[in-house]
Order: C-alpha cells, then structure tokens, then sequence
C-alpha cells in the first residue's frame, strides 16, 4: 500500500484546512490554471513589493486533496521569499517531483522541506502528478506575469 | 449464454491488475471486449485481409462482404427498415459531428434553435456549438429537475417557433437517467422538428428499435458496446442521408467493423432482454447499498436508471476516490465525463462514477462499497 | 531481421487462397500486417484494456502511456521535431482533410489559388475541391510529363502570386513516380507557399524526415504501413498545429494507436534502406520483364520509381486481368485507384496495378507475368 | 477453373467487336449509368415507337469484356421488341444473373437464350456481377426516361 505515503497526514490536513485560501487584498500579479481532463482549476494572486519580495500570496480553486495540499503548503512557503529565492524553491520542487529524490535548496528550513517532500508520493501515482504540480506552475505564470492560462495539457 | 458466466468470455478478467482481480466499473467509458471479438479481429488480420470495396480479387471480394454483412447485422439489432441507413464512423463524435454538418447545410437557417439538455456529453455540444458561430443559431437548454431526471415537459416548454432540431441523450452517462426518446421523438415530429440521438449509453444497456423510438438520427460508439476501439455507427433515417459511401471516405476501420459483428452476435447470444433485468439488478442493489452509506451523495434520483452510478463522497474529492479504489483494483472514473453543464448546474466540479457492463456482478458493486469505506477511513471520516 | 523471411511474419501466407498461394501485389491499396502487430492488438485487448486519457485507473493510466509512446514512436520514425507535432486521425484521408480545414480557416482567402497534380489521389483533391465551394479559392493543376513523372519546373510555372499552397503526393499511387518533395519545399517556401504531402505511399516506400523534407503537413495512411486499418496520422509543423488532444476528440482508435507502435518497430528492425534496396530490385525486375511482353504497355517511365507498377494489356479491359490473375492467387487491382484526372489525362479508364510490400518476391512478378500471359491465352492475343 | 465459363467464346467475340455501338439517330429515350468503384460507364440510347416498339437501341461506353459484351447481346436482342416484351426480357435476365438457374421468359428463342445464359458465368464472381447488369439497370431507367444515372452503388 502507497497510500498511505499518497495521504500522509500533512497532506490531508492542509487538504481540509487549506492556508492562503482566498484573493489577498491589493495583489499586483496573478494566473489562472486549469486541468481541463479532471476540471480542477486554480487561480494564484501575489503581491510582489518593490524589493521584488512576496509580500503576500493566496490562491483560490477546488480540487483534490493533493492538490489543495500542495497549493496550501506552496503559499506557505513562499510567502516572504523574494521572487528569485521563489524560482529556485519553485524549480526544486518541480525537479524533485519530477525526478529528484531530495529537494536541493539552501533556501527552505528543514521542517519546511519535510513538508514538500510529503508531496513526493504522487510519483507513484502518474496521473496525480499533476495534481501536485499545477498550482505551481501556475505561480510561475503569475511571476511571469505573462497572463498565459496554465493548462496541464501541453 | 449464462449471464453468471459472462465474465469468462473476458480474456481480461483472468489477468491481475497490481496483484488484484480487476473489478472494472468503467464501462460507460469504454467496454472491455469478449473473446470472440478479439478472435475475428486476429482472424480476419491473420486470415483474410484486405481493403474493402475496391479490389476485384478473391480477398479483397470476401472482406467487402464480411463489411457490408455487419452492416446488415447492424441494422436487424437496432430495427433500422433500410441497410443504407447505417453508417460506419471512427466513433459517435463523428457521428454527431456529421449530422449537425448535415443539417446545418440542409435545414439549419440563422436565428434557428437546436435544442439540448444539461445532461449532454461535450460530443453532442460541440458540434452546436460550431454552428452557432459559422451559421449563427441559437442553443437552447432543457433543464433537468430535482431528481437529475429530464421530463418531457422541460423540452415542451423550451420548443419554440425556431426550434428545428432537438439533440438529445438516450441515457445520460452521468445520472444515468434513461430518456422518453419514443415521447420525444413523437412530440417533435408533430411540430416538424428533427431529432438526433446521441445513443452512446444507450447502445449497451437498452433495446434499440429505430423503428419504434422515429428519432432522425442515432449515434452509436461501438467499444462501448463490447466492440473494437475506433469505431462508431451514424443511424439516419434515408431521407436525411445519401448513401453510406458517401460519408465513408478513404479507407475505413475495415478489420472493426467486420469485428463489430461478433460484439453484435454476442449482445444477441444473450439478449437484450436478460442484460436489462441482470443491470437492474446491479444498479438497485448499488443504490441500495451506497444510500446506506451516509458519506455518500448519489448523483441524481431518475424514475428510470441504467447502467450508471455516479456520487460524491462529502469531503474527499473524486480524484481521491479514485486512487483510493484503484488500489484495490476497482476501476472507476473521477471528472466531469464530459458533462460540464450539467456538473455546473449541480454546482459540484467533479463526481465519481461507476458504471456497468454485463460482467460485473454485486461481488463488484460489495468492492466498490469496500473501497468507499476505505476512503472515509483515510479520511477520517465517519 | 532477413529480408528474404520476411514473409514468414505475415500470417496471412500460411493461408491457401482458393487452393493458391496468395500472391498480394495489392499493398499500395492496403498492406498485410506482421504477426507482432496482431499480437499486441490482442495482447492491448485481453490484458490491458482501458480507454485513454480520460480515467486515473491503473489501467488507464497504462494505455495512455502506451498510446503516447506511440506518438514517441512515430516521431521519431519520421524524424519530427516535436511529439506534438503528431496527430492520430483515422485514415490519411482525415488527415487531409484536417489540413484543408485548418488551412481554409487561417490562411485562404477567396481567389487563393491551391496547386495540386495531376498524379493526385481523390483524397488530395476532395478536400480542395471543398474549400472550393465553400471559400471560393481556386485549384490549379500542375501537369505530368511524357513518362508520367512531375518535374519541379512543371510545378514552378503554375506558381502565382495567389499561390498559397501546395498539396502533392510523395509518391504516385498510379506511376509509382517519387516526387522531388526537399527541392518543392525549398521552392514553394522562399515564396512564402505552404507545403501540404500526401505521405501514403510514401510512408511504407521511402525514407521518412520531416525536418529534411521541411514540408509543413505530411499525411500518413498506418494500414499501408503494416499498421491496423481504422489509422492515420498527419504531421505539422507546430507552427500550424494546437495540440493533438485538439483533434483526437472523442474516444480514440485506442488499439490501434498501441499496435502501430508495432509496425514501427518492425520497420526499423528491417531497416528503410534494406527496404528501399529491396523493393528498388524488385521494381526493376518487374519493369523488365513486363517491357519484354509486347502487349503489355506500363503506365509512366518516372526517373524516379517505387513501389507500384502499373499497366495496361492492349485488347484485355483491367478488370478482365484482374479476375484472370485472381483465379491463381494473384491479387492486382483493377480501376482507376481514386486518380480519375490522371486516367482522364493518359485518355485510359482504367489500369491494372502491381504494387509491393516488404513480404514480395521475384517469384511473385514471375507468377504476375504469368498471369499475363494467361490472358493473353485467353483473350487470343499475340 | 471457372474462367472459361465466364469468358465463353461468344463473350469475347462480343467484347471485342460489340454490335449496336454508338449513338443512334432520332433515339427518343436515354439514360447514362456508371459503376463508380471501377470507371465503367454506359450510356443506352433507345427509340420507342408509337406503338411501343423499339425501333432502335444502341450504346456508347466503355468496360470490361463482360459488361461490352452484355451491352452488345442486350441490345442485339431488345431490337425489335415491345416494351412490355423488352421489360419480361430485363426481368428475366437480372432475375438470372441474381438466383435462377434459367431463364424463364417464352419471347426469345431458344439459341438468344443461350447468349444470354452465357452470361451466367458471372455468378461465381460477385464483383463482376455488375458489370454485366449495369447496361440492363440502365436501359430500365431509359425506358422509364426518368432522367436519373443509373449507379451500381446502391
Ligand atoms: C496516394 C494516396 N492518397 C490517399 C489515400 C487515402 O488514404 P486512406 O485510405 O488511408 O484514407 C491513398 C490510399 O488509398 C493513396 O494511395
Ligand atoms: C453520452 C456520450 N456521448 C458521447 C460520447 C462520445 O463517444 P465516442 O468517445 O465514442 O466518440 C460518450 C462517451 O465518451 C458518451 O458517454
């Protein structure tokens, strides 16, 4: 059984109780994502100050618990990084969902890296990974600000 | 043919599926395929192939005639008067697509209404859709009740003056609320208005008589209906169609319609009859057993049900629930099934469904039960 | 793999036909297919079945992987530059299609003028004719020379400043003439001048490379390619193309897709330059000893050719050679082969065409000319 | 082997030197047929008389030896007919070419019927049956004048 490295407490937790939910007051860049198989979608708005640092970051959508979960500890984390140290975060976790065994940040404490990696349990699960990766993507988007809708489809 | 038996007829079902039985609640999405289909589709490869229709030699003669028998076969098993009313198609979106090119270019004018219902699949949406900006008219939605159920009086009271077609579902693929098409067709015909179905439920787990529901069109998806992928039937009545050549362009899925005969032959080994009564079955004792289950939310509550459970399970989401079952080898489908109308209307994004076919067995629906209950102990849930 | 047992892998040889040995010179009409290619239809079918894309099951999961490792595949066989750049459809005659309406959507205008051959196969000339009607664009033909074939100059001087695009086959179905596609594509695109290959014969026949063809849209036809019937893929560049998923809608030739991956491989475990070798042998020896035979007229002297012969016998109709040669085993065909206008051109109704597969033989052109001369015997010629 | 029953002598006599070819002068009816998988075409010319008699029949088109040599006995024998006689005689020779062992009618004589049987050989090859009833499909619809193509595809 894999499930239970799929389902690990952390995850269900932040699934039912997700953090950041909502549209933050006064964001300056934001992105829609969507999986147009599964219908899940996303919508992340930040707040990026003129020291170029995330002042604050929220997201709104539904889905699945992994993806509420990976949408909920992402705002958490990078909440207050600056948009460089956010890319590295983000590319890590991108990496290490993709093929890395560890994440490879210096940026992240240990105990917040031990909540990334409890996301590592969609690898064995192909189908789910998109579900974990989707907010992401989408905050890249946001970054960007290239106004692209994220679709999981390409 | 036993229906207790059936499922040995499915080479798949001897296999482990991640060390598990395969428990396959998938079937609205596609059937899995009986022996004898397989048989004939390596046989005929193996044995007699060649193109249809063009050669002149002994193969080429042979396999044009094993194609044209399924028509015929096709057309005795959905009661159609003429032969030339059945045409092969890569499947029932292309079959759908097909008729609205047709009658958008024969009766459709600007400012026209096609009519449709919330419980469509995109396939009988898109097509409309496409109309709507290249010739301008107008869609327009019955709504479904309470119950999920679609009552003729909800299509009466949107036909209108414009109305020229009504595009409807036999069977919804997520309610699995079985439609008055007979009604419907009746209604509609007496205020001069065409009616296409979209059949790819109905096809596997109702009778299908042409003759007896009048609709113009039918669309069938054949690997629903325990036949090869790639593959779809367009019923048109003649008056609607030329030949069937004509829409059967360049080569054609030649080695799965010849197949299709079996799938057709093995539906009749059974019969319709006994298939409808063993689904009943299935799906009372699965909505019996998932009410039980207070977590539970069946989606829906039509007079008339087949083939087709679908639910939420509060506080876990579909995608869950799927992976959850699946670990235990019982394949079910989590999304919209192409129903984003009527999911938006049910304000829910997405749903779990299970859905039948002749295997399946309450041993099944008992997993499925199993597999939820697991899922609401990871969950936490009571 | 040997060249010369290739015939073992193909099933179908075991077989008598009629109490002869079949000898299939008939595969440019549609090719016979290797056993590993029915295996895996059958192996997809009895242990894996599910549908594509759609569910997160186990064995969903699996055939969506299968099923775009055959995009993989095929990308690579053809050298594309990107998997998306493959679209699955479900013949080659879709896949023209898609591009007329692709093209007819973007960049035709009325009074555009699309150049095509006069070695055209129905498929290539329908969708135009279409946009024709429909965008009121113009069709242009680019004549043959004296020996059938198509030089680039008889294409230059069609060429306007309307000129939009280009549509032409690699290779004729007819003559068998390989076009100078690389040198068309170069030309047509310091013009500005879309590139669109009808790639049918060519799949099977010659060496597959987008990126040194450089054309913009290739059409595949897969059961010519030793690939299950119900199949095509078109190529295009990305620049021209949404994603596949765009176009693959509804449930997909599933199986086929997995099995074609099949076909691939079996090609590349020949190797194209061992078939190309082989098949050029073969095509030499057959013009040898048909030009030996006076009665016997080939149809076109190309610089250039592949893969099919084909022929006429003075005072003998082809549908007479062709039940003459079938009676022992021979399988030709007979008729027009969808290229009506070149047929119109050479003033002949009809040809009898040899075409081959990687299984043929001299042995077999041996039986072909016997045949002949059968029908010679019998028609009393000389 | 079958091919000698089908391509008899009197076939391939006919096949090659086809009687009533062309088009004949003051013909009164018409219909075109053609058979679109392989390229055959005819066309039936015909003069119907005042009293109803065929005056003259002939054909243009091109084919195989069978459907030449089936236009060429047709219209050998239609000459000279009524129509009601012309129309037993079609009748009877499709019926034959379909499922009889004979041929039934009591208007031709008994060597005309032994051309007509000749053509009997198809029966063994079911694409070529065609080609030896397109002529009679098309004489039918002359005679009927309705003005439609004859196609072997339906
Ligand atoms: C040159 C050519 N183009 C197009 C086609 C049509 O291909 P398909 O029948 O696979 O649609 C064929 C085969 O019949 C062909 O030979
Ligand atoms: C109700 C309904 N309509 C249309 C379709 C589309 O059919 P196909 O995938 O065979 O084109 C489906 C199946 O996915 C369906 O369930």
């Amino acid at each position: 059984m894999n499930l239970k490295e799929l389902y690990q407490e952390i995850i269900l937790e932040h699934g039912k109780n997700p953090r950041n939910l909502g549209k933050t007051e006064n964001f300056n860049k934001d992105a829609k994502g969507n999986n147009p198989l599964c219908g899940d979608n996303v919508h992340v708005y930040l707040k990026l100050n003129d020291q170029r640092k995330v002042e604050d970051i929220s997201f709104e959508g539904s889905g699945c618990a992994i993806s509420m979960a990976s949408a909920s500890i992402m705002t958490d984390l990078i909440k207050g990084k600056s948009d460089n140290e956010a890319k590295e975060i983000i590319e890590d976790f991108l990496g290490m969902i993709k093929e890395n065994p560890e994440l490879k940040n210096k940026i992240l404490k240990e105990d917040d890296k031990t909540k990334l990696m409890c996301l590592s349990g969609v690898k064995q699960y192909p189908m789910r990974v998109k579900c974990a990766t989707l907010s992401w993507h989408t905050l890249v988007s946001a970054m960007e600000n290239d106004g692209k809708e994220v679709s999981t489809e390409n | 043919m036993n229906i207790d038996n059936i499922k040995k007829e499915f080479p798949i079902f001897d296999e482990k599926i991640q060390n598990n039985d395969l428990v396959y609640l998938d079937s609205a999405n596609s059937s899995q395929k009986p022996k004898v289909v397989l048989d004939r589709i390596n046989d005929f490869y193996s044995k007699q192939f060649s193109n249809v229709g063009r050669s002149l030699h002994y193969l080429a003669v042979a396999a044009t005639n094993l194609y044209e028998n399924t028509r015929s076969s096709v057309q005795k098993y959905i009661n159609a008067k003429d032969k030339n009313e059945i045409v092969f198609t890569k499947g029932a979106t292309e079959a759908l697509n097909l008729v609205a090119n047709t009658l958008g270019q024969s009766i459709l004018e600007p400012n026209d209404e096609v009519l449709i219902t919330e419980l469509e699949h995109h396939s009988n949406y898109v097509p409309w859709h496409f109309l709507r900006k290249s010739k301008n008219i107008k869609i327009k939605f019955a709504e479904i009740n309470e119950d999920g159920d679609l009552p003729i009086e909800n299509i009466e009271k949107e036909i209108t003056e414009k109305t020229k077609v009504i595009a409807i579902t036999h069977l919804s693929n997520v309610t699995g609320a079985v439609l008055p098409i007979k009604e419907i067709t009746q209604l509609a015909h007496s205020k001069g208005i065409v009616v296409v179905v979209d059949g790819c439920q109905g096809g596997p787990h109702l009778k299908l008589d042409m003759q007896d529901l009048d609709c113009d069109f039918y669309a069938i998806s054949c690997h629903k209906m325990y036949g090869p992928t790639g593959l779809g039937v367009l019923y048109g009545k003649k008056k609607w169609l030329e030949l069937p050549n004509k829409y059967e362009a360049g080569t054609m899925a030649t080695a799965q319609v010849i197949a299709f005969d079996q799938s057709i032959k093995f539906l009749e080994s059974i019969g319709i009859e006994k298939i409808i009564k063993h689904e009943k079955e299935l799906i009372e004792y699965g909505q019996e057993i998932l009410q039980k289950n207070n977590s539970v939310k069946l989606i829906g509550n039509p007079k008339k049900r087949s083939g087709v459970l679908s639910f939420t399970i509060k506080g876990v989401h579909p995608h869950d629930i799927a992976t959850i079952l699946d670990e235990t080898g019982v394949a079910i489908r989590a999304g919209h099934h192409c129903c984003q109308i009527l999911h938006d209307k049910l304000g829910i994004p997405a749903s779990a469904r299970a859905s039948l076919g002749v295997y399946n067995s309450k041993d099944d629906l008992d997993k499925l039960n199993e597999g939820i209950s697991n899922c609401k102990k990871i969950f936490d849930l009571k």
